[in-house]
């Protein structure tokens, strides 16, 4: 399967896709973001860090850039794309997901393993998971306080767009295992199509059991199934 | 304008000093020249005060490939690895704006590390507040915790270690001293020594600005009365702009395109351009008409004392300015040929096709002053504690109110918002004796860690010195790496009180006799003076950064007990140093006795030993005895786990107090398998190390036989209040 | 007892409502890495003539306070404790 | 021939200078918790009758225009482009 990997000026997670890709033998490519085509793709990944610096609002301005054009088009030809973290901001802030990430309620930047639990397996994301499976995950993000509109919120439940939830250990969905404030624990969501992915938690994080767990490599086997 | 007096004293030198660059120059010095001497002479960029102390350090080894002397040290780590690290104080700053202060700290010690060619894999920090209850401390903690996330987290660097104090000593000082540490190939170390004639000399990165200028000797009162409001001595922090410019240098240090390579931090054009030339004993011309500045009408004498952030000077190779200037521009950052080098052993600094200022460089490096101050010798304190007379405290309680309090509370709240994990090579984050950072794409990791110990410097600053390098050895032997070389951030107070100069130097003879003896060799460092005010000045505080290597990285070793039913061995002789210690400190608030010894014999000797038992894969879990003694040691092994412990009662030592409180040095915790024990009493014995067999691990309790039980579920509660709480 | 304070209509607090303004901005010879990112994004998306972008916050201080003299001196107050930090921000405060 | 430029007074520019203040702020019904920190950190440091705080972004934005009018609608767009999200913000146009 082949994968690009899109880097803006401020990307940080960039390296740690690509291996974590690599290593789960997709055939990558690195696209800089100057650049007005995308290599033939299976999969547009758009890292994590801080594009831009996240100044003005995270992932405002690498919303603007040119390769994005080129990354809606493929979307819309059934392109799968995933935005992790910072690549999630970015995707809400081109509309290619509804939505937007707020501040942390708490106002700080927040780095832990916390729990998720898989509320749809049905995609081509999550079709190695079983549903309700909790997983943990490293999360690192200023912005991660998912918020929508009542309707696309209603949206998002009928049509079971909803992927991951905050939720303890026991798997649990409830306001202390939440760790950021966001909206009925949404850690991640798909867009109506079911192409698109935006999740704050790191699953290229947890692809290593020296470092910390193998959580995230069955959404990579997802993708290649 | 006229040189007075004044103007001279504005810009911090002494009456002699002027004179003397009156006698070197032959002439008077223009205020441009004054302003470039006042910032090589000072204290921070000249260690005029500490030179003469910190050249008894021991600086070489098998290991040590660059010593003191560059932007940061460089060790060997076998194949063609390389580690380059450094530590850096950013402490004035950091009072008067915290976030910005230790963001720019972090930025600053990012520079020297990936200067040298290396791409940074981790950071640590060691930062000390004043008391909780002062009423600037609060806040000082969350700017200053937020400024080195803001920075690290937004660079992508992951933040792994620290250390986090309080102490009145600091009320109206506090301690930000940033370390970073970076990965490279041993034949592509870079240096700033520059070489050959007529080379393009090129500034790339930020633009500049009246940022600091000057920080505290600005001739603030020559310039129009706006001017203060005009030259802001704190500068703001741009990780996102630094990102570029360490992505745009490591893509340019590919090839063979840079000579020399420097980064602009303190006494930025200045200081940079001169110890390029100095090294490498030649002149340099800059046209200061085409440095990349952000605001108008800048002056020479701001350009060259600008400490504007995210900058750096090259020296290139003949020929590699387009291929240089098409990284830069693909980064969109500046790159500008702002000067060449000369054969005249001169600074010559041109303006409007004018020669604004030229200094012989020999003037403004090796001329610079030198000075062996006055210093006196601690007398080590005969205070005793009388136990017996003291208020009687039970265990349970002491211990409770040791884990409950600010200094030994979890520091969770501090770490969650430092990303840890980016890079995906942190294999133990802090919390643990060491972090593990594994080396990309290979089998081995390295381990490091800060100490400090102002109390016990404070007390008798050898001993100290001594205590804190083993410290700091102990904590990298804790999670099974061989300590290979530190650096260090000297934090004192005045050193023209001979008070606080004693301190230093004395410091300095008990961390060069560890290290000689450890052979654990100093690379790089910083000194920090005049830490204090109103003539108080701040506990000797020297901070002790320590790498170490894992060769073969096959899991991570952490103090967390993992099983059940093993055995716990106390490694080391307890005799119950209660003087000086945590117990007396936290419960009795008595600060003022001996601290422990320090058996160099030992401490290599456990040291060694545990590596090799850790190596044998022998253990389960290895923790040091430091602060707060073995109770407190103990406890943290239980925190986190889901296992306890159950302790025997010494068989020996009668007063309790004394045996679980006690600060003796050289110890350490082992949980060994059943299986295991005979072969690790063996080693133990072979190698003549004292230890004690006192007691097991056990489900859900921490209990010391008819004193106290409590579940660790509690006990991990209470020791993770605090910070939440405040 | 809280519950019953809530729940009463807010009619006469109303009455003493007073809203500030509050701009705070970076000094003139401070960096502004943001306003600079956002000017190079703004021009590189094609827009002409820009001169300068500076960055700042922006606060709306609604008071239940009825003297507007002393609400904006506690407004003030309010900036040089929290809001704005000298050193390196300047701030004005505008009734609104 | 950029030395000279650099020299020469820079009278015409300051003619056709034009700046406007934008102030970015959360709709109404968006949560903001930079906001209500503030407004606890305030209440905290023992401030009264704080009803309400609200922050946003403010920018100020210099311009080599001269007609104000077509200024004014480029600040506008500007925001629409990139300075505000709508999902979430308003923004405010002024002249200063
Ligand atoms: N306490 C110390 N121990 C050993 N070396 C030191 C110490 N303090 C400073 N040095 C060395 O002196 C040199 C100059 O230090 P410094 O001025 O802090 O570097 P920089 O110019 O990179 O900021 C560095 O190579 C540093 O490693
Ligand atoms: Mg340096």
């Amino acid at each position: 399967m082949n994968s690009s990997v899109i880097v803006f000026p401020g990307s940080n997670c960039d390296r740690d896709i690509a291996v974590a890709l690599e290593k789960m033998q997709f055939k990558n490519q690195m696209v800089w973001h100057k650049e007005t085509k995308l290599p033939k793709s299976d999969l547009i990944v758009v890292p994590g860090g801080f594009s831009y610096g996240d100044y003005l609002r995270s992932g405002a301005i690498a919303g603007k850039s040119l390769i994005i054009n080129e990354v809606i088009k493929s979307a819309n030809e059934g392109c799968l794309v995933l935005g992790i973290c910072n690549g999630f901001q970015i995707l809400t802030e081109t509309g290619m997901l509804k939505g937007v990430l707020l501040r942390n309620k708490n106002l700080k930047f927040i780095n832990k393993d916390v729990n998720i639990k898989v509320i749809n397996n049905d995609t081509k994301f999550s079709n190695k998971y079983k549903n309700n499976q909790v997983l943990k995950i490293n999360i690192a993000h200023n912005e991660g306080n998912y918020f929508t509109n009542p309707n696309h919120l209603k949206e998002l439940n009928d049509e079971n767009l909803i992927a991951f939830k905050y939720c303890d250990n026991n798997g649990i969905i409830n306001k202390s295992s939440n760790p950021n404030g966001s909206l009925e624990n949404i850690a991640g969501i798909f867009n109506s199509k079911k192409n698109i992915l935006g999740m704050m938690p790191h699953p290229e994080r947890m692809v290593d059991n020296l470092i910390s767990n193998t959580d995230g490599v069955n959404l990579f086997s997802s993708l290649l199934n | 304008m006229k040189i007075t007096d004044q103007v001279v004293e504005n810009h911090g030198l002494k009456i002699e000093e002027y004179t003397n660059i009156k006698k070197i120059l032959k002439r008077e010095p223009n205020l441009l020249e004054l302003g470039i001497f006042s910032a090589m002479w000072n204290e921070h960029c000249s260690y005029k005060s500490s030179r003469k102390h910190l050249k008894n350090l021991p600086t070489k080894g098998k290991h040590v490939i660059q010593g003191p002397g560059e932007n940061a040290g460089v060790i060997d780590i076998g194949d063609d690895d390389a580690i380059v690290f450094k530590i850096e104080s950013h402490n004035h700053p950091s009072y008067i704006e915290p976030y910005q202060g230790a963001a720019t700290g972090v930025g600053g010690i990012l520079r020297d590390v990936f200067t040298m060619g290396a791409r940074p894999i981790a950071l640590l920090n060691s930062i000390h507040f004043g008391s909780p209850d002062h009423f600037k401390t609060k806040s000082l903690l969350h700017g200053v915790v937020s400024g080195i996330g803001g920075y690290g987290n937004c660079i992508g660097i992951p933040t792994v270690a620290g250390e986090t104090k309080f102490n009145s000593t600091y009320n109206e000082n506090i301690l930000v001293n940033a370390m970073a540490v970076g990965h490279a190939k041993k034949d592509k170390i870079f240096y700033s020594k520059a070489k050959g004639l007529n080379k393009s000399v090129v500034y790339v990165g930020s633009k500049t600005g009246r940022d600091g200028i000057h920080g505290a000797s600005m001739a603030s009162a020559e310039f129009d009365e706006n001017s203060e409001e005009k030259k802001p001595t704190v500068q703001v922090g741009d990780p996102f702009t630094e990102k570029l410019l360490m992505e745009a240098c490591l893509e340019l240090m590919k090839d063979n395109s840079i000579i020399s390579i420097q980064d602009m931090g303190a006494a930025g054009l200045t200081s940079s351009s001169v110890e390029m030339a100095s090294k490498g004993e030649l002149g340099i011309e800059i046209n200061l008409d085409k440095v990349p500045c952000r605001e108008e009408n800048m002056t020479p004498y701001e350009m060259m004392l600008s400490e504007s952030q995210e900058r750096m000077l090259i020296i290139l190779e003949d020929g590699k300015e387009k291929h240089a200037k098409e990284i830069f521009k693909k980064w969109d950052l500046d790159f500008v040929i702002i000067g060449k080098t000369t054969n005249t052993n001169k600074l010559v600094l041109k303006y409007d096709n004018i020669i604004k200022g030229e200094i012989p460089i020999n003037a403004l490096a090796s001329k610079a002053p030198i000075y062996d101050r006055k210093w006196i010798k601690k007398k080590l304190t005969k205070s005793k504690v009388d136990i017996k007379k003291l208020k009687k405290i039970k265990i349970e309680e002491a211990l409770i109110k040791i884990l409950s309090s600010a200094n030994h509370s979890n520091k969770t709240w501090i770490t969650s918002q430092y990303d840890q994990m980016v890079m995906c090579d942190t294999a133990q984050k802090s919390g643990s004796d060491a972090a593990i950072i594994r080396i990309h794409g290979k089998e081995k990791a390295i381990a490091v860690s800060v100490d400090s110990s102002a109390n016990y410097c404070k007390a008798h600053p050898k001993s100290g010195g001594k205590q804190i390098v083993c410290e700091n050895w102990r904590n990298l032997i804790s999670v099974g790496a061989r300590p290979i070389a530190i650096t260090n951030c000297l934090n004192f107070g005045n050193p023209e009180n001979p008070e606080v100069m004693g301190e230093f130097a004395e410091c300095l003879l008990g961390i060069k006799e560890s290290c000689e003896f450890l052979n654990y060799p100093v690379v790089s460092g910083n000194v920090s003076f005049y830490n204090g005010t109103n003539r108080k000045n701040i506990y000797p505080t020297p901070v002790i950064g320590g790498v170490g290597l894992i060769s073969k990285f096959k899991k991570p070793i952490s103090h967390q007990f993992k099983k059940n039913d093993s055995n716990i061995l106390l490694i080391g002789k307890t005799f119950g140093h209660l003087e000086r210690s945590t117990l007396l400190e936290e419960i009795y608030l008595i600060s003022d006795g001996q601290p422990p010894e320090i058996n160099l014999v030992n401490e290599k000797n456990n040291g060694e030993s545990i590596l090799g038992i850790i190596k044998d894969n022998l253990v389960n879990s290895v923790h040091d005895v430091s602060n707060g003694g073995l109770i407190i040691a103990l406890a943290e092994m239980c925190m986190g786990s889901i296992y306890g412990a159950k302790i025997n009662k010494p068989k020996k030592l009668t007063n309790l107090l004394k045996y679980f409180f006690g600060e003796d040095q050289g110890r350490y915790i082992l949980e060994i398998d059943k299986g295991n024990l005979e072969k690790v009493e063996k080693i133990l014995k072979n190698n003549n190390i004292f230890y004690e067999n006192i007691g097991s691990t056990q489900k859900d309790y921490f209990e010391i036989q008819g004193e106290l039980k409590i579940n660790i579920k509690e006990l991990y509660k209470i020791n993770n209040q605090w910070y939440n709480n405040y | 007892m809280k519950l019953i304070l809530a729940k009463q209509p807010q009619l006469n607090l109303k009455k003493n409502k007073l809203k500030f303004s509050v701009t705070v901005t970076l000094k003139e010879n401070v960096l502004d890495p943001q306003g600079k990112v956002v000017q190079n994004t703004l021009q590189n998306l094609g827009v002409e003539n820009l001169k300068r972008i500076r960055q700042g916050k922006y606060f709306e201080i609604e008071l239940n306070d009825n003297d507007p003299q002393k609400a904006e001196k506690k407004v003030d107050d309010m900036c040089k404790k929290l809001l704005a930090n000298l050193i390196i921000e300047d701030y004005k405060v505008n009734k609104i």
